[in-house]
């Protein structure tokens, strides 16, 4: 009952916050309008992509859970960045941190184009950036979070990690103004959601019978269906993220391959060698470190850097995945901190290494290319995005803890949360 | 020897299995199967209508010991998957009067090991 | 045997009545063609989504048969569409009823660009929502139609109803002339479909079983999948309707977004005050029916009608599936009319409040901008549609059923379509 | 440990070899590279999309395998592209034979734009084929091949079969001076696979149990989703041969949709004639058989020969796969032969029938429009393709097989690819 | 005590279930099964081979019962599963001599129900 | 009247239903199952941890026959499924009092074939 009256408010609020009227400006270029389009429907098929590729690795019982948290996400984060998370972040900067915060309510005449795009296209593209964020950290507290807890968490932890990060690094905030580069997104997402997961699987604790049992995919089919749609989707992340047409897109279009390419490589060379075998699983969560570890610097290195990149993304995630977390015995259920964390932290670093201007005139040179100092703003960048995602993250984990509880019972556990948070059934099994 | 079935809750069979291992019966055959019994079915919700099932997955596990073997694997049976709450399941003891390893042709309790 | 026959005179026919050489029109424009052909192909990528979102929801016995009819839509009215469909749809207006009728056999020198993309990518864009309208209608007779009858009646139902429809609302036809408003396809695609739906699972009659059997999706992941194919698929659709890259398009494909995001979180909040839990179909059906809604709106309305377009739209389809369709007792299997004919329905109604020529200049206001006018137009253009659609429908497999009959024996339905119809099974049990 | 060393040394050579800097070239147009990189991602998900398309139709314990192969050479031959594959493709024209050999290990400054687009575009667009040309053999060899082999094999097989061939015909070698026309592969991508794959499956030998046992498809609607991903995929792969966007593109993907859905049609209505069924991997391979059997032909023929084709390739196909297969005897496991191979050769022989000038100047006329000598020069074309693809597929394996064996054991064959190559499953059973 | 297995067409377990519960037989366990009977199996195509299968989808019942509710449960399971055509199934009923309810450790005709 | 019930390797399935028609034993229901005897169990992959699996998969098939028919049944069993390595499998044979056909109600002996 009161979620309806919460709904009907917000409803009300909609018919005045959000843009009205279609872009007239009349710089608007159709190629680059069609290539930002392409880009944001392929970042939309992340999400869904990112739900099966997680799906995938966990028990039958508790696919659904996951999946109905990337897709809940989806609406849920769709609507929040048309209502404030556009302004907070785009808006016009306030003293570094923020950008608009009073547009919240109030109607907007229409939005102009941004460059040579419509503002209703790049208001799109940026919200699934918002989106996907999000949805990534729920790998790490998979089999075991409730959704209701989940969905607050998403809704504040938006506001108040995603969009004031988005703020300070592409939206006019201070760690731009200090020239840090983050092409599509390796502190703005990656290192934000791997940061957050890592403290959210700690906070909420191991799933019951962690470590001693192991959690095998259920189908990894789905994960690679998955991985498919994510490096699909990742065309548009990263080569969109030029926002226009032309050669700087196709040279982020190549980065990217080639880093997940390359980084798919290394992962199973390394299985190979310590396993004896060379895995599915290895060669989708190598493409997926290099894809991560690619993003900040996709527009930003030449090729070659951008398969270095790749290779030491996969050397740092098998590391960080097969070693660290065992050690550490933290349980972040589809590793998230290992993969997106892990990877994000590393290519935000090796913008400051390997980024040169010969690549993107607009961009900065790096260490290897004689500007120490690009290094250092790189890692300034890193320890904020660190710690603005884990101190927000614990402290709002904590306080709904202690409100509502993060997790469902040992009962719940145990059957599953399919059948306990969301009354279905991901498959029957007679008909 | 006898032809020991029981049916247990999924989410106890790493236990069971356990507890049969400490007791030292290595030997065993898992279905996945259906069940109803006393306990209440699961409800699923199905385009907004609510649907009681009735029908709950069950694990299966039939084992073949020599007599002085049933008592044992039946306290780990139980040792396992016991939660004292409705939906525990049942052992089933059937006689077995024959038994063959398909590898040597052994017969009997020679066989069942 | 009288197939062959059927297909090689078919055969001949082709090499007439196709279209020769490649379009030269200096007025093409490259960035319009890049984003016409883009949407093309994802709208293509919607009926083997709806193929996967239906799959997912019937019994293992039946999923290759749905399957197969949206597959084989796609290859019959495909090849339907360029031999007579696109003729009788864009060709001269004939007296506001229909286009060109005569074109049937002879053959075409060539397309012309229309506007500023080549004849050949508008001719199979707007093919691609030929398919997919016949495709939705599998839906309701899921599980118990004989494919020949399906087929018979695809080819006539696409000629009769969709041609018809597409001329009078795009192609010059009466509704057009009168100012009917359908961005997308409203009423030519989801009205038509989803009362065709209705008309169809009345007559076929209900499932054995039905409605004391519960039928549970055999595997909601593919049902998911499904969901997020059509969704992306629907970025085409929608945005791809304006046939040029720009503003206008960016305006679709932002109210596509926000429409199914809106409908996704409110079928989920209906769903948990109603029965508790928030459930993974029901977010699924939740956003298809907001992208049903905001169709024929995409390109008139501003991105807060759209929003609010979503809300309504899941609400009546909510309302329409879990109550009324219980109510009346028809068994619509996968719930065609529930959420295609009643979303249509408002989405149709919903442009002749929220349309606004302040979103649009080329299209029009609405109620709420002050033009009660539209409303009525789009009225008698929901009234059209119903009856055309219903009255053929009906007439179509009246006569059909007494000659083949439309429905598998008894014994078929229980062994299921997918051995009885097609001597196959979706999956194998053992290895 | 002497893979260790392998990589690093090939991560040293990366360093040099790959193309450095974006491309500044001022000729460059927006549009032409939306496209372009548009065509390139859908081609890029074609391959995954065959891994799910060929992981459907096998056994449960084999389909990791064979999903694995693809997705390894996604990356594997992504590398190989730019460190060497694509030099030799289309450098400099050595006596017809072959490009630039030198250029390995050699650092190049920067991509010059290809005409409209960027370079790295371009080499991205091309390598993509490169990548799926190697993937379609695996389907040949399914169910017995050990991974390591094929690993080794690719490489060998790219390197001296799709460079060749591809310089050949594209990159200014002999038998594009000589003026054969293979619009996107019909020689260099399904010819040469199919052949190879014919080859392959030969000196393998036949499955145990083959061909007494018939395997079923474990999961049909896996193969109906990569399908769908595979038709999805090709309209990038062949509209996006012309490069730039336009009247031509538009050509090409209205022939490639229409010789789908032609092939799908006739197949499904063979079989119903033949088996008494219609059936959903009829309609699969059908559509398959038309899309590879117009890939030559798109971009030189009119639609109703587009059509034409379709309906010839299926009908061959059927034939091939149906009738020919079981006759001779070999164990072809997915007909990579019985479809790609034959398909495509009757495909690029049609270009020699159907080629018309009134559809693309730039092209030619074919027999039936009154040019019988490029009919002549198709045939060579197809000749020099068998005995290059034949030739060398046969020396290769025979070399591989006496150095590492190329099958798995007996025993390994009873277990299964996945277990035994990967040491993953690729479904859990009870949980 | 009998363990009685039945192997029915799948599409008569509503129906079976359905009879049980009216003659008051609550518990069971029900597992998918293929079986290979009378009934002439199922033809499918692969790629225009027509295949005959000979392992037909069946549905497997067991129920563990006292003597006294033998006979109605056979009649309920007939009453259910039969439709007079090959393919119907056949009902097995072995010995029990022993059954243990986990949740209490109750033994013999009190555990069974 | 005897329950047959044997646990053999998934790849020889194919075998065993062969042997067993030769011996004219058309009737049977296969189920699969996973199993845990002497056959060391398989080494899987996660992220870089090696886990060793002990449930492998097996199938079971049950087979009714009246007396005359056991030993043939289970050298069919024999010749079909042996291949001399560990993980071959058992074969189980319980008493099987009483047998119902259900198209024709048919008891005993009659209704087993
Ligand atoms: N008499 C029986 N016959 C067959 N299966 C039974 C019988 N009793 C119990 N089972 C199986 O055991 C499961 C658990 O039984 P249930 O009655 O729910 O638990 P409890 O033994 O704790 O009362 C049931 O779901 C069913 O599969
Ligand atoms: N003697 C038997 N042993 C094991 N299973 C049997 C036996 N007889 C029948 N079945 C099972 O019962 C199913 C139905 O039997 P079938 O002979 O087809 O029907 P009917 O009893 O009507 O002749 C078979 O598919 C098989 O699974
Ligand atoms: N005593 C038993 N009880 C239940 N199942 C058994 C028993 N012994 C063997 N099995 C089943 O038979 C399978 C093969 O047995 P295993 O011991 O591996 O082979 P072998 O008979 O060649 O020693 C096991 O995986 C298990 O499913």
């Amino acid at each position: 009952m009161n979620r309806k009256i919460l709904w009907l408010a917000l409803g009300l609020i909609f018919f005045w916050a959000v843009p009205a009227g279609a872009d007239t400006g009349g710089a608007v270029s159709p190629a680059d309008t069609a290539w930002l389009l392409v880009s944001t429907a392929l970042v939309m098929l992340m999400t869904p992509g990112l739900a099966l590729f997680y799906g995938g690795m966990l028990r039958r019982k508790n696919v659904l859970g996951t999946i109905m948290q990337s897709f809940f996400i989806l609406c849920l984060i769709g609507i929040e960045w048309v209502l404030w998370g556009y302004y907070m972040s785009f808006g016009p900067d306030q003293g570094g941190v923020v950008g608009d915060l009073v547009r919240l309510g109030t109607s907007l005449a229409g939005l102009e184009p941004r460059g040579t795009v419509p503002g209703f296209a790049f208001i799109m593209f940026q919200g699934m950036f918002a989106i996907i964020t999000v949805a990534l950290i729920s790998g790490a507290v998979a089999e075991r979070m409730k959704f209701s807890a989940f969905f607050i968490f998403s809704l504040i932890w938006s506001t108040l990690v995603y969009n004031l990060l988005c703020h300070w690094v592409w939206g006019g905030g201070w760690l731009m103004q200090l020239g840090f580069l983050d092409f599509a997104g390796g502190a703005v997402v990656h290192i934000s959601s791997g940061v957050s997961a890592l403290v959210a699987a700690i906070l909420i604790g191991k799933r019951k019978g962690y470590p001693e049992k192991v959690v095998r995919p259920h189908n990894l089919t789905m994960t690679v269906l998955g991985t498919a749609l994510l490096w699909f989707g990742w065309f548009g992340f990263n080569a969109g993220s030029a926002i226009v047409s032309g050669g700087l897109a196709s040279l982020a279009f190549a980065n990217t391959f080639l880093s997940a390419a390359a980084a798919g490589l290394i992962w199973v060379f390394i299985d190979w060698a310590r396993t004896g075998k060379p895995t599915v699983l290895g060669i989708c969560s190598g493409a997926i470190a290099g894809l991560a570890g690619v993003t900040p610097a996709a527009g930003f290195v030449s090729p070659n850097s951008a398969i270095i990149i790749g290779m030491i993304a996969a050397i740092i995630c098998y590391y960080g995945v097969s070693i660290l977390k065992p050690r550490l015995g933290y349980d972040d259920t589809l590793d998230v901190f290992g993969i997106h964390g892990l990877s994000g932290t590393w290519g935000v670093f090796a913008v400051g290494l390997f980024a040169s201007k010969s690549a993107n005139s607009a961009g900065a040179d790096g260490l290897f290319f004689g500007n120490p100092g690009q290094l250092l703003i790189q890692i300034v960048g890193i320890a904020a995005t660190w710690i603005l995602a884990g101190v927000v993250t614990y402290g709002v984990l904590k306080i709904l803890d202690a409100v509502m509880k993060l997790r469902v019972s040992e009962e719940e556990e145990d059957i599953g949360l399919d059948l306990t948070q969301h009354s279905e059934s991901a498959y029957t099994i007679l008909e | 020897m006898k032809y020991i079935i029981a049916i247990i809750q999924p989410h106890r069979l790493e236990k069971v299995l356990r507890e049969l291992d400490n007791s030292e019966i290595y030997l065993r055959t898992v279905t996945q199967v259906m069940g109803c019994g006393r306990q209440k079915g699961v409800t699923e919700v199905y385009r907004g209508n609510i649907e009681h099932g009735n029908l709950l997955k069950k694990i299966k596990i039939e084992i073949a010991v020599n007599e002085n073997y049933v008592e044992p694997c039946v306290q780990a049976l139980i040792k396992g998957a016991r939660t004292g709450k409705v939906g525990d399941g049942k052992i089933f003891i059937l006689d077995l009067p024959e038994c063959v390893r398909i590898r040597t042709e052994e017969r009997g309790g020679l066989a069942i090991g």
